[in-house]
């Protein structure tokens, strides 16, 4: 075997036996243990990453579960099932938890037509809201451009012609993404279940809000003095419910001259939210 | 001395710009140029390899194939050597800074196959640099394709907003918007 | 089986759908002939790594797998490298830096990875084959508009006569991003109108 | 124990692939090696006989600067002239020229071996048009006309000034150095 076949053969032999030999070494050197535990609640875990659980994304929610104990029963968008095995893994019974959902608290008209200007810009809440508080006459009304609908993770809101962004109950896991992305702080997260809403956040008061919203509240606090259980108190011209002393009886709804507020069983507020 | 450095660092910042130039690294470049973060944390990435590779590589060639005359396998050494390195790297960081990991390790493994870090590697011993000129070289290199990454990053973040013809959505407009990056380039020829 | 052949040509054409290997294919691709030489050593070099890739895929320890396909690779580039220079010298000068980045060239490990070390020899050669057709026929589709355009010549031969004053742009490297791109954007827009 | 055999066999099987890829590389190289020496010494020759016309046969000698250069014998056997390889920096990279001259310190032809200036504007400097202006030239005219002071007789090409130059001084540099080597 002459030598120039000898030399090449042994120097990238050595090589490969030097570094197969190296990296062997470093992958068991520098093995990181990974808990089985984390990684079986990860595939658990809807992996939307969504945050609601107040853990970054659901890899650290998983750990924090794992290492640090954190309550299995943060995640928001976790189906029934999946929550339940999540329990078992971790050896913990899981309580139920309330289904929530998010909530616009604005049912006006909103569309171009009676937009105070013409805008042109970027078709986003957050970049119309630079302009003098956004085209829409009620500085307190939502502008319909759909920045919750863009924020949301799952896909539970979309854009309606003239009226807010509509809220899918079953899609909606109240991971909070849109009540952050709202400029104009609209949405709420709230029960489902939940029958009585006062849909408007207009803090202004009589002749202003009638002029430029069919539905919106005028602070005449005709809701509160009617309401049999007096569950209802006007804070900064706006009806505060105190969901504890309700029950749903929906009168505020029927007294109300603006149909401001929401009775689902009786769909009372004009704009058919 | 001094005027060297200068002349070879900024050469192979602006001048002959890894990407825009001498088109090595862009399967990255466009891969993961999306957002600004990613960007820097591929830039980091490329920039710590980059110079590890390049001193390794030298040396070997140095000190293993030229005195043993079989210079026609360097390819198969300088690659085989970048692969476990990077391998080895990507070991160490995972163990020694795992939240460092989680940010730069996924960009790792796709170093390997980065045609910027064997094109280093090569043109280094072309050149017939030394030592010092192959780390400086590496050093330009290396911030040249960072900074190229950036900025084509930042472009493209602006790029979402705007309105482009749907066809020309994604790959195309990138590889459209590099190319006037690379016109800009141009301007800096002939400077070093 | 077939269908491992044409899909690297036109749906998953490596350069234009699936942008690998986008290094080479702008910086050769001056000109036609450089564009097809270049296509056809990448061909040549996927085609026996994607064939020896499936036959060890079985034994292959999960720890060195990454350098042992890289060697293998290499093995071939190199091969392929040493040929060329011996017996088409001229391409190999024009083609110059770029052979020895066939290795890092990401359709070969991207294939290897993805189907030679997953399915048996037939289909990685045939897929191997369908890939490297496409890329070659991208490579030389780039290179001919930018040869045309570039030197107003095709394969050395002047189309426009001599008073043609070449766009001088497309040979540059800024042509080549400029070229793919818009290549990319025709094809996307051909695909639009066709479906 | 059982993981050092582990780690082993990985070292061991990343060897034997090694092994059997440089065993099929030793092979090529065995097989294409002559091939390719033997072309770079054709091109070579291509390259003295255009440089020396009238030159056939060369001998290797080396100048003063430890230069290589070779001596181009005419079929008769006289010296006719003296060639050498220079390498001036260029626009994109080095440009390696070899420049021929004849007994009497002309320029007997010049031949760019290999260049990356750009094509289209620095590539020129390969054509007849730019590199046969420095036939017949010697010492004082191997300047760029409008560029340098004392005149000189080469012309630029449009847009390639750099490219231009690098050539030019490269030219002067090599004929200085067989000049004092004589």
């Amino acid at each position: 075997m002459p030598t120039e076949l000898i030399y090449p053969i042994a120097m990238l032999a050595g090589f490969g036996l030097a570094l197969g030999i190296g990296l062997a070494i470093a992958a068991k050197v520098f093995a990181v243990e990974v808990d089985p535990r984390v990684e079986a609640i990860e595939k658990l875990l809807p992996g939307a990453n969504c945050g609601g659980c107040g853990f970054p994304g659901c890899s650290g929610y998983a750990e924090a579960m794992v290492l640090a104990g954190a309550s299995p029963s943060l995640c928001p968008a976790i189906k029934a099932p999946e929550q339940k095995k999540v329990g078992e893994v971790l050896g913990v019974v899981v309580e139920e938890r309330a289904p929530m959902m998010a909530v616009i608290r604005c049912a006006g008209k909103v569309s171009p037509e009676n937009f105070k200007y013409d805008y042109m810009g970027e078709p986003d809440c957050a970049t119309a809201v630079l302009l003098a508080g956004g085209p829409n006459p009620c500085r307190y009304g939502c502008l319909g451009m759909g920045s919750c609908v863009k924020a949301c993770p799952f896909g539970a809101m979309t854009l309606r012609p003239d009226l807010p962004p509509i809220v899918d109950p079953e899609k909606c896991v109240a991971c909070g993404k849109c009540v952050s992305a709202c400029p104009k702080a609209l949405i709420t997260l709230m029960p489902v279940d939940r029958q009585i809403i006062v849909m408007c956040s207009s803090l202004d008061k009589g002749k202003p809000v009638k002029d430029l919203c069919a539905v919106g509240c005028i602070a005449c606090g005709l809701c509160a003095k009617k309401c049999p259980e007096t569950a209802i108190t006007m804070e900064r011209n706006l009806p505060v419910i105190d969901y504890a002393k309700c029950t749903s009886c929906g009168t505020c709804a029927e007294v109300c001259p603006q149909n401001s507020i929401l009775d689902k069983n009786r769909k009372t507020v004009a704009a058919g939210v | 001395m001094m005027n060297d450095i200068v002349v070879l660092v900024i050469g192979a910042i602006f001048v002959n710009n890894f990407v825009l130039a001498r088109f090595l690294g862009i399967c990255p470049f466009v891969g993961v140029s999306k957002r600004v973060g990613d960007a820097v944390g591929m830039g980091m990435a490329v920039i710590f390899v980059m110079i590890l590779a390049s001193v390794a590589s030298w040396l070997t060639f140095f000190y293993v194939l030229t005195p043993l005359k079989i210079e026609y396998m360097t390819t198969i050494a300088f690659i085989l050597i970048i692969a476990s390195l990077v391998q080895f790297v990507e070991n160490v960081i995972k163990k020694m800074a795992p939240a460092l990991y989680k940010s730069l390790g996924i960009y790792l493994p796709l170093i390997t196959t980065n045609c910027a870090v064997l094109g280093i590697a090569l043109l280094n011993v072309q050149n017939g640099y030394t030592l010092t000129q192959t780390v400086l070289h590496a050093v330009g290199a290396s911030v040249g394709f960072t900074m190229a990454l950036v900025l084509l990053a930042g472009i493209r973040e602006r790029l979402e907003r705007a309105d482009i013809p749907p066809s020309l959505k994604g790959a195309p407009i990138t590889f459209i918007t590099s190319g006037l990056l690379a016109i800009a380039f141009m301007g800096f020829i002939g400077m070093v | 089986m077939l269908n491992e052949l044409t899909k690297g040509i036109f749906r998953e054409n490596p350069l234009l759908r699936l942008l690998l290997g986008t290094c080479p294919s702008l910086a050769v691709t001056s000109s036609l002939e450089n564009g097809f030489g270049m296509g056809a050593a990448t061909t040549f070099v996927l085609l026996c790594s994607n064939a020896m890739i499936s036959l060890l895929k079985g034994i292959v320890p999960s720890k060195v797998r990454i350098p042992v396909f890289i060697v293998i690779i290499a093995t071939f580039v190199t091969i392929t490298d040493l040929s060329m220079s011996a017996y088409v010298p001229d391409l190999h000068k024009n083609l110059g830096l770029f052979i020895p980045l066939i290795v890092v060239n990401c359709i070969i490990l991207g294939r290897a990875e993805a189907f030679a070390s997953k399915n048996g020899i037939v289909p990685s050669l045939l897929d191997g084959l369908g890939m490297g057709i496409g890329f070659t026929m991208a490579l030389s589709l780039i290179g001919s508009i930018r040869e045309i355009l570039g030197a107003g010549t095709l394969m050395g031969a002047s189309l426009f006569g001599p008073s043609y004053q070449p766009f001088l742009m497309f040979v540059l490297p800024a042509g080549a991003f400029l070229t793919l791109g818009l290549t990319m954007g025709v094809m996307n827009w051909m695909e639009k109108r066709k479906a | 124990m059982k993981s050092a055999f582990e780690i082993m066999k990985i070292g061991a099987f990343l060897m034997a692939v090694c092994a059997l890829a440089s065993f099929g590389l030793a092979l090529t190289n065995r097989a294409t090696a002559p091939l390719i020496s033997e072309q770079k010494r054709i091109a070579r020759e291509m390259a003295m006989k255009e440089v020396l016309p009238g030159a056939v046969e060369f001998e290797d000698i080396e100048l003063s600067d430890g230069r290589l250069a070779f001596n181009g014998k005419n079929s008769s056997g006289e010296t006719i002239g003296m060639a050498t390889i220079v390498s001036p920096k260029g626009y994109g990279g080095v440009i390696e020229t070899m420049v021929g001259m004849d007994v009497d310190f002309k320029v007997t032809g010049i031949k760019i071996l290999n260049m990356q200036e750009t094509p289209g504007l620095g590539a020129k400097a390969g054509d007849p048009a730019f590199s046969g202006q420095f036939k017949g030239k010697t010492g004082e005219q191997l300047y760029l006309s409008d560029k340098d002071v004392k005149k000189g007789e080469i012309d630029a090409i449009t847009a390639s000034t750099i490219t231009s130059k690098a050539v030019t001084d490269g030219v002067r540099e090599a004929v200085e150095a067989m000049k004092n080597a004589e």
